[in-house]
């Protein structure tokens, strides 16, 4: 099996499903001719032709509405937002449009549509370039969120998204774009939309977290391991609709909970899991549920941004401390 | 071509029917069969009758918020008539003309206003967006449409509405530009109609047309007379041509009026006189189509008022039928989220259909 | 006093604000002329003239970015969005921009403005007419977010926001508009940001609520203490900065908690204040801490909005519920 | 009047300077002392030196992400040059004549770029708002501060800056929008650089000229040679001086060419022709401006080198300051939230300082 990064996993989902379904269309800006500043498209344009994927003028409002309109009319569209922080002109149309069309016609029309874009921090980027807002889209009834953490990921749920029926939010941890490789199967699979992945199984804390911060997890739970600490470590892979069970049954188990993110702490998208817990599995509980998060600050530039960022010792202390509770 | 002799950067404005329903311009006037002349005027007569209806039904209580198109029919129904079954229809509010035209039955009109999600899900062969509430919102859509036509190699148009107010949205800009560059198939109408509720047309911008604003998209552009319906056939007519045949977009200002009230709770006493009100009367676009129909022999009083009646037959037993169609059971109200219920929502509706049914509440 | 419904209470307190400090402006779609789609700003235009009260283009991003030029460049603009579904093309510039400019510039420019809209459900209304989105500015640093409850409050917030030197989302229960009146000093006064407010003290269970919700848990207080459960009912009345301590004095307390909001449940502003629970009083809960919320569906249109809307035999219910764990 | 005689409808565009450095419109060469001359012509070797210095250490791994300015100074310096100093400036990202004309330290300039705040906490007296990320949203904030000039009846004008690319942002639309509807003393300058990151100027838009859009608004509207310092001055001056009259907005076109990269992190050779930069390096603003210079004898090499040799002291020697900056202090990026850090903040603050001075991390 080839090794590919997340860039080029998400390269080859794009590509082979432009070949596998002719109504799937990409597009965006500086994704056509250039093949996307992070070269997520690259090679598309000469393959598939103009037609299917190409550039935009600069204006993402009208990138997603347009995408409405192709959905409706028989495309797949794949957009993508050149940054989750530009976003923000699009939500008019994410929030107001996108997420309501089977609602608002009660089925008539539904929208098959995937909206892309590369998120969080750990690139030392300019302002709006860092942030993480899973959470906006993931309060927003009729949109999925999806946040692959590996290669392998990267392809089966992308894949996943464009042939859902119903329109998906697909965040790219841009931290982890080119971090490391993995193998990635040629062939055509699919990870399902919607469950959380068991990354390590474990006995004494139900640790959950998705995108770049699944590895952070990862080496922190070697170190733990060292100290003794049995972390169950789930990459929760779609934040809406949430895997309540797979976290619930977790916690049953362990009787502790932490989950990891890097948007910000409060009204962030882990006061929801505090809340399940609380909901499923507040007699099982031997410690407050916690989170390690980001600040409740504005994402820092380049110089302040060690700061914000989370790492594998905060991680183990962090751990540490829910344990000795 | 209509948009080069009609330039609007030269104030010029295309007419063809004045307000007593004489023509003024002969050699503009569309081909239409005297059938079909009289298919459009019947349209426009029911778009007419619902109105009245709806704001009676409103005053009795029996109606909530209703956006009535009195007043802008010629707009809407002549700008419609220039498409064909296969084209789309994307609205923004206020098209009831638009809508009947292109076969929305008036009870799912009806059942919109009346407050559920039902009046959206149109009859499978009617190739309309449903009502698009922020304005200018949908004119992407449209354009949406148009780039998947053109990729498909299908030559499907579509015709788009927004308001004067909508024009001064950002999306406006976008869509049209978007339009431009994809060459795609689109029909843009502007339904100036003076007024954005309270806020007149002249402190939207300071373009001296709306029209013109296509300039700034490489995009031909033209004025004519809203409540005209024979220009606002022909303008079309010409746009939709041209896009058909892969000339890409057009934009169309129908300068028209808004004779009621913005919705049912606008009071546009407070913001406007009724002189002007009253002078826009005058152009009324169905009186000057009626009388071009008596000129040319085609229509009577007697056929209009027996018209009329059977209209106004027909709008009370459609509302009454709404009225019976009762609440939206709980199931519908989860079920359209998603392609399927997610486990969260299987779990909220389950638990509240117990909780109520329960007798709890 | 005279006796105030809400929004009258808000013109007033816009009428005395504009004649107290020069510098405050108020502008938006219908604002000026008509005073408003509900008469917020009825008089004002008249008074103070075309240069501080008046309309603008349909426009809800050059309402709110202009209004960041206003501040910067010596007013105090209070805009309003006619409705908060439409506040979405504004989510750039409130995300984007209002929040920021003081951090971004370490202080260097600040923007004191307000940013008025009626939000929540009830009346009955068309689409995009009836959501609560406090959530989305909750979670932005930089805003604060404050929600009053009766015409007492709704001036008395009103004015702290205006004078507040940072930007105020301020969100009016429009359901409540009209509903009742109270009586409100003519004079000057100022409720503080940041602060909630004990509506109620009880022993049993702590309920937090804010807006047009506050009167239906009262109604359901009522009916409870038939019953024999004494609440303790808190207003919030600002959701960021939330105040975290009267809460979790009241949890500590009580040793049971509520939270009810009409905003959708899953990430919504529930989540918060559960965690915070969680985070403050978790070894003084006697039930897991929980949450009435609406559904996570798109707000229904009126011939469905009843399944949606929250009633005080539902926070009877609950409570009761919470109460016999 | 200069945006009556060229009409950007017609096809016209202004320029004054050849690209050898000839006047070939002498009727129109604006009133610019000598020292003024020398004055703008230094800017420009200020910021050229600065850019191709910051290209430098970026590849020597010294700098973050860089936007250059390279080949646009003529239409930062020539626009700014012709505000004064209680004019706003409103940037988009890559104006650096601009800025460091309007008093900026370079030291600051650097502080941006290599990732601190602090990079825009601008001298008190200079009255420039912070680079504008999310492109096009900055020309509201300068409406704004027009509309509040207006209230005050002040007679500040602000200039304001966007790409090419940004003119297809419904904001762009916007913000033109309401300033000529309020009337606001703004000059929006375009500085059409041929590119947004890849994508050329011929696919953002179907419209001839950036500069005919200002009809879209009813606003003054006028393309200038982007790279003849003497027509972008003499084109800005003239707006300048009708915005401080009261008499409105204006729309100017600079047309320009990005010769770096978009930013460090852009490899342009992916997306254009060598040739293609190479035409555009005749048409160099410094070259051009450089041959009038000594033409008039007001310059010559030996000036150019020595002031050269002087710049890149000088901006070593900052850079090598910003360098020794250091981190940001863990308070900054919570204290400057709000005026008075909440109690939240505080509570997270203090729970990571502790943590981290605990010796814990
Ligand atoms: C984005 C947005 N802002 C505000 C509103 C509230 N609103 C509804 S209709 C309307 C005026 C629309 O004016 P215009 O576009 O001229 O259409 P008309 O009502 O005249 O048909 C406004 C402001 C809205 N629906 N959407
Ligand atoms: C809203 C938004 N979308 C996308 C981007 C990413 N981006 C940064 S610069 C740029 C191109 C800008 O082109 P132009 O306006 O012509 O300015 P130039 O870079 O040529 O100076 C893009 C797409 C952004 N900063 N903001
Ligand atoms: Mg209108
Ligand atoms: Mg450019």
């Amino acid at each position: 099996m080839p090794l590919l990064n997340n860039i080029s996993a998400i390269n080859q989902a794009l590509d082979q499903e432009m070949e596998r379904d002719q109504s799937v269309v990409v597009y965006g800006e500086d994704v056509g001719y250039e093949g996307g500043v992070f070269r997520a498209t690259v090679g598309l344009q000469k393959k598939y032709g103009e037609k299917r994927c190409f550039d935009t003028p600069l204006a993402e409002a009208g990138i997603v509405g347009s995408a409405v309109g192709m959905a409706i009319n028989g495309m797949k569209p794949v957009v993508e937002m050149q940054f989750s922080g530009f976003v923000l002109p699009a939500l008019n149309q994410i929030i107001g449009h996108v997420a309501r069309f089977r609602n608002r016609t009660r089925g008539k029309y539904h929208l098959p549509m995937v909206i892309r874009m590369p998120y969080g921090g750990g690139v030392r980027a300019l302002e709006h370039h860092s942030e993480s807002i899973e959470d906006i889209f993931a309060q927003t009834p009729g949109l999925k969120v999806v946040i692959p953490s590996t290669p392998y990921d990267s392809k089966g749920l992308l894949l996943a998204a464009i042939r859902d029926p119903d329109p998906v939010i697909f965040l790219e941890p841009k931290r982890i774009y080119r971090a490391f490789k993995q193998e990635v199967p040629e062939e055509d699979y699919i990870i399902p939309i919607g469950k959380a992945k068991i990354v390590k199984e474990g006995t004494d804390i139900t640790v959950v977290t998705w995108g770049a911060l699944v590895r952070e997890a990862q080496k922190a739970a070697k170190v733990l391991e060292e100290k003794g600490v049995n972390i169950e470590l789930i990459d929760l892979r779609t934040i809406s609709p949430l895997d309540k069970g797979t976290i619930i049954d977790s916690v049953q188990k362990t009787g502790r909970f932490l989950v990891i993110h890097e948007a910000y702490k409060s009204f962030g998208p882990g006061a929801e899991l505090i809340s399940i817990v609380n909901e499923g599995a507040f007699l099982y509980l031997e410690a407050p549920p916690a989170r390690l998060t980001g600040f409740d600050v504005t994402v820092p530039l380049p110089m302040g941004e060690h700061h914000f960022i989370i790492t594998p010792e905060q991680i183990v202390d962090k751990v540490m401390e829910i344990v000795s509770y | 071509m209509l948009v080069e002799k009609y330039n609007p950067l030269e104030g010029k404005r295309l007419e063809i029917l004045d307000k007593e329903g004489n023509i003024i311009n002969e050699s503009l006037v569309p081909d239409l069969s005297d059938e079909r002349l009289i298919e459009l005027y019947k349209t426009m007569l029911l778009a007419r009758m619902t109105d009245i209806k709806a704001l009676q039904y409103q005053r009795q209580g029996r109606m909530l918020t209703y956006a009535p198109n009195l007043g802008q029919e010629a707009t809407q129904v002549g700008s419609i008539a220039a498409t064909e079954k296969r084209d789309w229809l994307v609205p923004a509010f206020r098209e009831l003309g638009a809508w009947l035209y292109k076969g929305v039955p008036l009870e799912q009109v009806f059942l919109y206003w009346y407050g559920t999600e039902e009046g959206s899900n149109f009859p499978e062969d009617v190739k309309m967006l449903p009502i698009s509430v922020p304005i200018a919102s949908q004119l992407n859509h449209a354009v949406g449409l148009g780039m998947a036509s053109n990729i498909k190699g299908e030559d499907d148009v579509t015709i788009a509405y927004v308001g004067d107010g909508g024009t001064s949205q950002g999306e406006f800009s976008e869509a049209l530009n978007f339009a431009a560059v994809f060459n795609t198939p689109t029909v843009f109408v502007i339904s100036n109609n003076h007024f954005a509720i309270s806020v007149p047309r002249r402190s939207q911008t300071k373009a001296k047309t709306l029209a013109q604003k296509a300039v700034a998209f490489g995009m031909p552009g033209i004025q004519v007379d809203g409540n005209d319906l024979l220009a606002v056939y022909a303008a079309t007519k010409e746009a939709v041509d041209r896009a058909r045949r892969g000339e890409g977009p057009t934009l169309i200002e129908a300068v028209t009026y808004r004779l009621g009230p913005h919705t049912t709770s606008d009071d546009p006493t407070i913001y406007r006189e009724e002189s002007e009100v009253e002078e826009w009367r005058g152009k009324d676009p169905l009186k000057r189509l009626k009388k071009y129909l008596i000129n040319k022999k085609i229509w009577d009083e007697g056929k209009e008022e027996s018209q009329n009646d059977e209209y106004e037959k027909f709008v009370n037993e459609t509302f009454k039928k709404v009225e019976k169609y009762g609440l939206v059971p709980l199931e519908d109200i989860f079920k359209y989220q998603y392609e399927e219920m997610t486990p969260n929502l299987v779990e909220q509706y389950e638990a509240y259909k117990k909780y109520t049914e329960g007798g709890e509440k």
